[in-house]
């Protein structure tokens, strides 16, 4: 069954074509792997379908819940609700906040109070949050992060950010999970861990994982499928080992032998 | 003689208007090298405009022959050694500071300017005379060539202005630290001097304005504070980001104020101007001429 | 927990019930040797130009007192606190020396929203409050132990067109009046004299122009005033407009009289016009309203008093003001029979009258807290370069 | 120890003990007339600045948006407070809802305004809305009594009127922790993280499920009530509310409280509020120095600058920082840094 | 040519590097290899005058440069790259390369330069009145890198010049640092994909929280077992 189906998506800068006419089909439960140059759109891709831009054209179907809908519908705040989240590039987290905190905003939407029975801790307020404490708990803890619960966000090194906003993502308990470049700035072995860890996750969650990544590595271990772009436009899509022989990604995206 | 009025009304307009720009260049400048919101840009200029005062009195009175160009002179000597001991005694201890933290070094800045200028010169209003004195007339219509004085000098500094960020490699190197000041130092900018130069040219500027200034406020502790203000507004309307903007603002709001103040009410005149403006700006986020940041996500 | 709280709350407020109000002794500030007297405005900040010649004329005054051997066998010690021009600072300060300092008396506090602000207060204590630096018109209501003495400017309004229609036979008046409590007041003062003159007619509505106090560009006014074509135009604007509103006159070539308030009448003021460079014929059909009597000799005192106690200041309306508060209060001293008690010092004041002093006559009555309301219209002349004002009319009555 | 503990496990246990000594403080003075009646006034004014500057935080430091318009909500407050118990005369709760209420709508109105804007501009603009208020304040006779101002009494509960400012004091005290403990709950729940994600990542929060334009105007409104409020126990206090006090300055004031004692911080307000009260009061009691013109602005002036030099993040964050925490770590052997509010 | 004797450095309290000593000679590559948070990137700050050192010194050709401003260590002829793409990006390219000269302004004038750097990155000279911010990320590093050959440096270092960029990217990244070393630029190289790092190196420093655990020459390090399980990964 198809879980994100983007169908003849075409954004535009001004004159700048930054995604062409693109489609592709991503299978529930599958990790999905979408690789190009820089520049090529991949981004981009990311950003229309979570909202952040307005493709000019097209439609981004998702199945969630039993039925589809077009997430062109919808506004930026109303995606994690319909069980699609994702992380950014250059880690967005919420600096001056703690860890503990960062994952309760996850939590977001599931978190049914108002501002008066917040402010006045109104009966059904703390279970209601003690809820989404415990659960926050548990996935720190699936994460080796528990340890670090209260303390700053914006203090962590760069690897325990990056787990970070990976599980501020599993807290809104989503179906999908959009990761862009989830391997970038971490060297070879830790590359490896975040590979065994994308698989628990999909197992452990249930989830459908959806990821940009220029780590070659990572994306031909775990990926099922695999989408090439380049200019915005899809070169071919297929498993790892057909992306891999293809001369035209070679030519684009890989490069020759890795001699200089 | 409608349009005469109507003429008289707009040219009296950029005569003011050229002032409010000539104050907002600073505040632009400052702004964009070393961001700091300087909301002590006007009482610095006051400051300078007492002391060229004072030089202006003393050299009359000790019988100079050019009293008014010794004071000019007098005033950009001072305010580049002001600028210049404001940015090291103030600015540059609190640099690493966040944005608001600066802005509240310079709120600090105000009252201690403002507080030492009473101290110092007291408090009594003084004349200052114009660049160009008297006037001319043309029928009903009153020119004053110190306007013309006044306009031209906004469009010089205006145009200096341009060129030097624009083409100088000194130019660049102040692009180059308002971005990134970091990597500019790695580059082997001298970002420390760079912002040291901008404070120091940014407070001559806010002398002259306020020596050009002064003849139609008189010289006195709060002769900035409503200039300054609409400084601020002419600034933000043309765009943080250029320096046609602030010019061009400061203009608006000089002709504005005074079309409302005759065709439309002079006691409503503050809310109808600033209305008019606000609603520019929310349709114009960014100003009339500002770039537009492009977001990244 | 919040409900734990405000159990305590609720206990603290039934016990502050249950405690007896503040009693204050009404000869307080006063000992063998000192009258400790109060006095409130600001000396600091962008209103500080009224506040520093003002008290720098009081205390002249009070120096010069106790130089002499001061009053009622004791010398006068002045508390003076700054508010800088804040109403709320000023009801502080006002409590303040009520209560914390005990003064005999409040002399000359400063500034109408202070004065106001701090009214009931002074109302409530009893304590005598003598002269404001104030022409708010609320004043002459608040009750016996209020003693304004400078006029009202709604009462100058009045005067001023009386002296319009009387003196000036305008038939097509313009005003220009300062957008905030002085010039409001005076507008209403210009026009409640026409119409108890029966003149309205006279006050061209068309030309009744507001600017705001800071203003620095007169262009539109102007011409709203030269278009209809006034025989006569009163700017009632404090000095630092005022002085930029006659140079722009001379610019736009106006060329009827211009009267303005008694703010304004002094020497300073027309040092900011500069009048030879700016308004060589504009300064010419200056008038200006006075309530001081302000010929050589009734300022001799307090010309050789600034001269010794504040050599460097120089002398003007402002620093006459305060001068005046001193006198005043002073007066009242030396007019009181008995103890030196808030009550008798009150029942002096109420059978005052003054006239040795800057002002014309001071004097009170049971019930009646007008303040000064003679006035005099003087015009600006000029002596071989020089430029002062020269008593036109004689001290007259709405 | 177990006081230790307490301290550091329930969050409310500082607020409520500092609530309680400062209770008791008065209540001894009442009896006992320890303060002189100006420092009880000042107390006043440090408590309805208090509540200025925590709505202010609120906007500033926890959402991340800036206006230096807020004066003309205060002012406004304190307008409706005189003009609603003049005219209509309602009781003291009523009105001072009503007079937070109401500039609440208002800062919907400024908040759809700055999901326009941002930063500099977004202050400027916010400035020159302000500064526009103000003039409107002077022009609306009607409602404000223009120059004259208007005048009102202190307020009565069950027929106590609070003319004595020491029970106004307990009065606004009262309010001003129920303001804190609100403030505290929601800032530690859903709407407060909301606030700071939108601060510290709009792009994170938005993808989180956060409505941006629903929290801007939400902080906005907030915001506006608070200093409505504040507003209101200011025209209570002072008796008298004048159209000039509500301008550029004031608003610029409120900027400085919440960076002087600390953002996102509600003891940082109270803080803050309390420097920008007394300082330039203590100064111009010092010896000698205290009569030269003007002293009192220049050293304030100094101040403030010295506490962004040395304590950049504020007065109250930095001594929380330096020496509270790590006073709680070494007593309880904690991991734990990071404030809790 | 530089080396650092017994560097230690902080963040606030924060131990950064902890006695590092480190040499690079003339002509040679040598890369700094390390997980994140272990020292890399401040080794780098410390050389270039960004961090000032606790403890230790800094010399570059027997001068000691230890705390000077990070401008006056340019003059020295140490250029740093730093990670992330730091360019201008409100700057044309153009204006970006001639900032980078501003080091040699007073001798050459910038421009001539200019057909001699396109020459390494002849996609930047199609752009040269473009801003900086609109280039794709593989050109950004490229301009970052171009900007830093502008001041002719005698020493670079770059900070992850592969972050974040496509296979192909990367191999043309490190061709040109190859080239550029060839030509007599003396480099000294920070990055996560050790593999390679490892390749175009001639020698290496392994750190580990602020502490240099592993040295020696790049290939006997890339054929060391543990190095190999620490940081090379599975993959290759």
């Amino acid at each position: 069954m198809k879980k994100l189906e983007v169908k003849n998506m075409t954004k535009r800068f001004g004159g700048l074509v930054a995604v062409d006419d693109l489609s592709f089909k991503v299978e529930e439960g599958s990790i999905f792997g979408l690789i190009g140059p820089n520049g090529a759109g991949k981004t981009t891709v990311f950003n229309s379908i979570t909202r952040f831009y307005n493709p000019e054209e097209g439609e981004v179907i998702l199945r969630t819940k039993g039925s589809k809908i077009d997430l062109l519908d919808y506004k930026t705040h109303q995606i994690a609700d319909l069980g699609l989240a994702r992380t950014f590039q250059n880690v967005e987290l919420f600096g001056k906040m703690t860890v503990l905190d960062n994952m309760l905003v996850g939590a977001h939407n599931n978190i049914k109070t108002n501002f008066l029975i917040e402010g006045f801790r109104l009966p059904g307020f703390k279970k209601k949050e003690n809820q989404a404490k415990t659960k926050a708990m548990e996935i720190l803890n699936f994460l080796g992060l528990k340890k670090l619960a209260h303390q700053f966000a914006d203090s962590q090194p760069y690897g325990v950010q990056k787990l970070l906003e990976l599980g501020r993502v599993l807290m809104s308990e989503p179906e999908i999970i959009l990761l862009d470049e989830p391997a970038a700035g971490m060297n070879d072995s830790e590359t490896d861990k975040l590979s065994d860890l994308l698989l628990k996750i999909r197992d452990e969650y249930n989830l459908t994982v959806f990821l940009v990544e220029h780590d070659m590595g990572l994306v031909m271990d775990i990926c099922d499928e695999i989408v090439v772009i380049n200019f915005g436009k899809s070169i071919m899509q297929g498993t790892p080992k057909e992306i891999q022989v293809s001369p035209e990604v070679q030519e684009a995206y890989l490069g020759g032998d890795d001699e200089f | 003689m409608h349009w005469q009025i109507f003429l008289q009304n707009v040219f009296g307009g950029i005569e003011t208007g050229s002032l409010y720009a000539l104050a907002a260049l600073g505040v632009v400048l400052i702004y964009r090298v070393s961001d700091v919101t300087n909301f002590a840009q006007g009482e610095m200029a006051m400051f300078s405009t007492f002391v060229t005062y004072t030089i202006w009195v003393y050299s009359a009175n000790a019988g100079f022959p050019y009293p008014y160009i010794a004071a000019f002179i007098g005033a950009l000597i001072f305010s580049a050694i002001f600028g210049f001991l404001i940015e090291r005694i103030f600015i540059r201890p609190t640099s690493d500071s966040s944005l608001l933290g600066k802005m509240i070094v310079t709120l600090g800045l105000i009252l201690m300017v403002n507080g030492s200028a009473g101290a110092i010169f007291g408090t009594d209003s003084h004349y200052m005379q114009r660049a160009i004195t008297g006037h001319i007339r043309f029928g009903n219509m009153i020119i004053r060539p110190h306007s013309f004085f006044v306009i031209g000098l906004a469009i010089v500094i205006m145009l200096v202005l341009f060129y030097m960020i624009k083409f100088t490699m000194f130019g660049v190197a102040i692009r180059a630290t308002a971005q990134n000041d970091k990597v500019a130092k790695l580059m082997g900018v001298p970002t420390k001097k760079v912002t040291a130069f901008t404070w120091i040219m940014a407070t001559m500027m806010g002398a002259i304005a306020g020596l050009m200034i002064a003849p139609a406020t008189n010289v006195y502790t709060g002769m900035m504070a409503d200039i300054h203000l609409k400084s601020f507004i002419a600034a933000v309307l043309g765009g943080f980001t250029s320096f046609v903007g602030p010019v061009i603002g400061g203009l608006m709001i000089g002709i504005l104020d005074n079309l409302v103040g005759y065709y439309i009410s002079t006691n409503w005149q503050t809310v109808i101007v600033y209305g008019f403006l606000i609603i520019i700006l929310i349709f114009k986020p960014y100003g009339l001429f500002g770039e537009i940041p492009k977001k990244k996500v | 927990m919040l409900k734990k709280l405000s159990k305590v709350g609720v206990m603290a407020l039934v016990a502050a019930l249950l405690l007896p109000g503040l009693v204050m002794a009404s000869s307080q500030g006063v000992d063998d040797n000192t009258i400790t007297i109060g006095s409130v405005g600001v000396t600091s900040g962008p209103a500080a130009f009224i506040g520093q010649p003002y008290y720098e004329g009081m205390r002249a005054y009070f120096q010069t007192v106790n130089d002499e051997g001061g009053v009622l066998g004791r010398e006068i010690e002045l508390i003076h606190r700054d508010d800088e021009f804040d109403p709320a600072q000023a009801r502080d300060h006002v409590e303040e020396l009520i209560y914390d300092e005990e003064v005999f008396a409040i002399v000359g506090q400063l500034g109408t929203p202070g004065v106001i602000s701090s009214a009931q207060l002074v109302s409530d204590s009893g304590i005598p409050s003598v002269y404001f630096g104030s022409g708010a018109t609320e004043l002459t209501e608040l009750g016996e132990n209020f003693f304004p003495v400078q006029p009202n400017y709604v009462y100058e309004g009045k005067l001023m067109a009386k002296y319009a229609v009387e003196h000036f036979e305008a038939e097509n008046i313009a005003v220009l009046y300062q957008n905030d409590d002085v010039g409001r007041d005076g507008i209403q003062g210009i026009r409640e004299g026409l119409a108890e003159l029966d003149m309205e007619d006279h006050l061209n509505e068309d030309a009744v122009i507001s600017h705001n106090p800071n203003q620095s560009d007169f262009t539109a006014p102007m011409q709203r005033i030269l278009v209809q074509d006034p025989d006569m135009v009163i700017v009632f604007s404090l000095s630092q407009a005022a002085s930029l509103i006659v140079r722009a006159a001379e610019d736009f070539g106006l060329e009827v009289p211009m009267l303005t308030t008694y703010s304004n009448a002094d020497a300073s003021f027309l040092a900011t016009i500069e009048p030879s460079e700016t308004a060589p014929n504009a300064i010419h059909n200056l008038h200006v309203m006075g309530w001081l009597d302000v010929d050589d000799e009734s300022l001799a005192p307090l010309i050789t008093s600034m001269e010794e106690y504040y050599p460097d200041s120089t002398i003007n309306a402002y620093t006459m003001a305060g001068w005046v508060a001193g006198e005043t209060f002073v007066a009242g001293l030396r007019n009181l029979e008995g103890d030196i008690t808030w009550e008798n010092y009150i029942a002096g004041m109420n059978t005052l009258e003054f006239t040795d002093g800057l002002a014309a006559e001071i004097s009170f009555e049971p019930g009646v807290r007008q303040g000064v309301t003679f006035m005099a219209v003087s015009k600006v002349v000029e002596e071989d370069g020089e430029y002062f004002f020269e008593q036109l009319t004689d001290f007259m009555e709405f | 120890m177990a006081f230790f503990k307490l301290f550091n496990n329930n969050p409310y246990f500082k607020y409520i003990l500092g609530s309680i000594i400062f209770v008791i403080i008065v209540f001894i003075d009442l009896q006992l007339g320890l303060f002189a009646s100006r420092t009880v006034n000042l107390l006043i004014r440090v408590v309805y600045f208090s509540v200025v500057a925590i709505g202010f935080n609120i906007l500033l430091g926890y959402a991340g948006q800036i206006s230096l318009g807020h004066a003309a909500f205060m002012g406004f407050g304190a307008y409706l407070t005189a003009f609603i118990s003049n005219n209509y005369g309602l009781g003291f709760l009523p009105t001072i809802i009503l007079s937070g209420l109401i500039p609440m709508v208002f800062g919907v109105i400024l908040g759809l305004v700055a999901l326009r804007l941002e930063r500099l501009y977004l202050a400027i603009a916010t400035l020159g809305i302000g500064v526009t208020i103000e003039f409107v304040f002077r022009e609306w006779v009607w409602f404000t009594n223009g120059f004259s101002g208007v005048r009102l009494s202190r307020p009565e509960i069950f027929g106590f009127a609070f003319n004595n400012s020491r029970h106004f004091l307990l009065l606004s005290t009262i309010i001003l922790f129920i303001v804190i403990l609100f403030t505290y709950n929601l800032i530690n729940s859903k709407t407060g993280r909301a606030l700071s994600a939108m601060r510290d990542s709009g792009h994170a929060a938005q993808a989180m499920g956060i409505s941006l334009f629903k929290y801007k105007l939400i902080a906005f409104a907030l915001s506006a009530f608070y200093v409505g409020i504040a507003g209101s126990l200011y025209a209570y206090a002072e008796r008298y509310v004048h159209p000039s006090t509500w301008g550029a300055e004031l608003s610029l004031d409120m900027l400085a409280m919440v960076v002087i004692g600390g953002l996102a911080s509600i003891g940082g307000s109270v803080t803050g509020a309390g420097f920008l009260v007394f300082v330039p009061r203590l100064v111009q009691d010092l010896p000698l120095i205290g009569e030269i013109t003007n002293i009192n602005f220049i050293l304030t002036g100094l101040a403030m600058i010295l506490v962004i030099r040395f304590m950049p993040i504020g007065i109250y964050n930095w001594f929380d920082y330096k020496f509270i925490q790590p006073f709680y770590i070494k007593r309880l052997n904690l991991n734990k840094p990071g404030g809790d509010d | 040519m530089l080396k650092l004797h017994d560097i230690s450095a902080f963040y606030g309290n924060i131990n950064a590097l902890s006695k590092i000593n480190l040499k690079v000679k003339k002509g040679e590559i040598v890369s700094l290899l390390g997980a994140n948070g272990a020292g890399k990137s401040s080794t780098l700050k410390v050389i270039s005058g960004l961090l000032e050192p606790r403890e230790g010194d800094v010399f570059f050709r027997d001068n000691k440069i230890t705390g000077m401003e990070p401008e006056i260590i340019v003059d020295h002829g140490i250029i740093h790259i730093p990670e992330g793409r730091q360019i201008f990006p409100a700057l044309t390219v153009e204006e970006n390369l001639k900032i980078g000269a501003y080091r040699i302004r007073k001798s050459t004038d910038w421009r001539d330069k200019l057909d001699n750097i396109f020459e390494y990155f002849p996609a930047l000279s199609d752009r040269r009145q473009q801003k900086g911010g609109t280039l794709s990320g593989g050109e950004q590093q490229m301009l970052a890198i171009a900007r830093g050959l502008m001041a002719e440096p005698e020493l670079l270092m770059l900070d992850e010049p592969s972050l974040g960029l496509a296979p192909l990217i990367v191999k043309d990244i490190f061709k040109i640092i190859k080239k550029i070393n060839s030509e007599g630029v003396t480099i000294l190289l920070v990055e996560q994909n050790a593999n390679m790092a490892l390749k175009v190196a001639n020698r290496a420093y392994i750190l580990e929280t602020g502490e240099i655990v592993h040295s020696g020459n790049a290939k006997d390090l890339a054929s060391d077992e543990k190095v190999k399980e620490a940081y090379l990964g599975s993959t290759h």
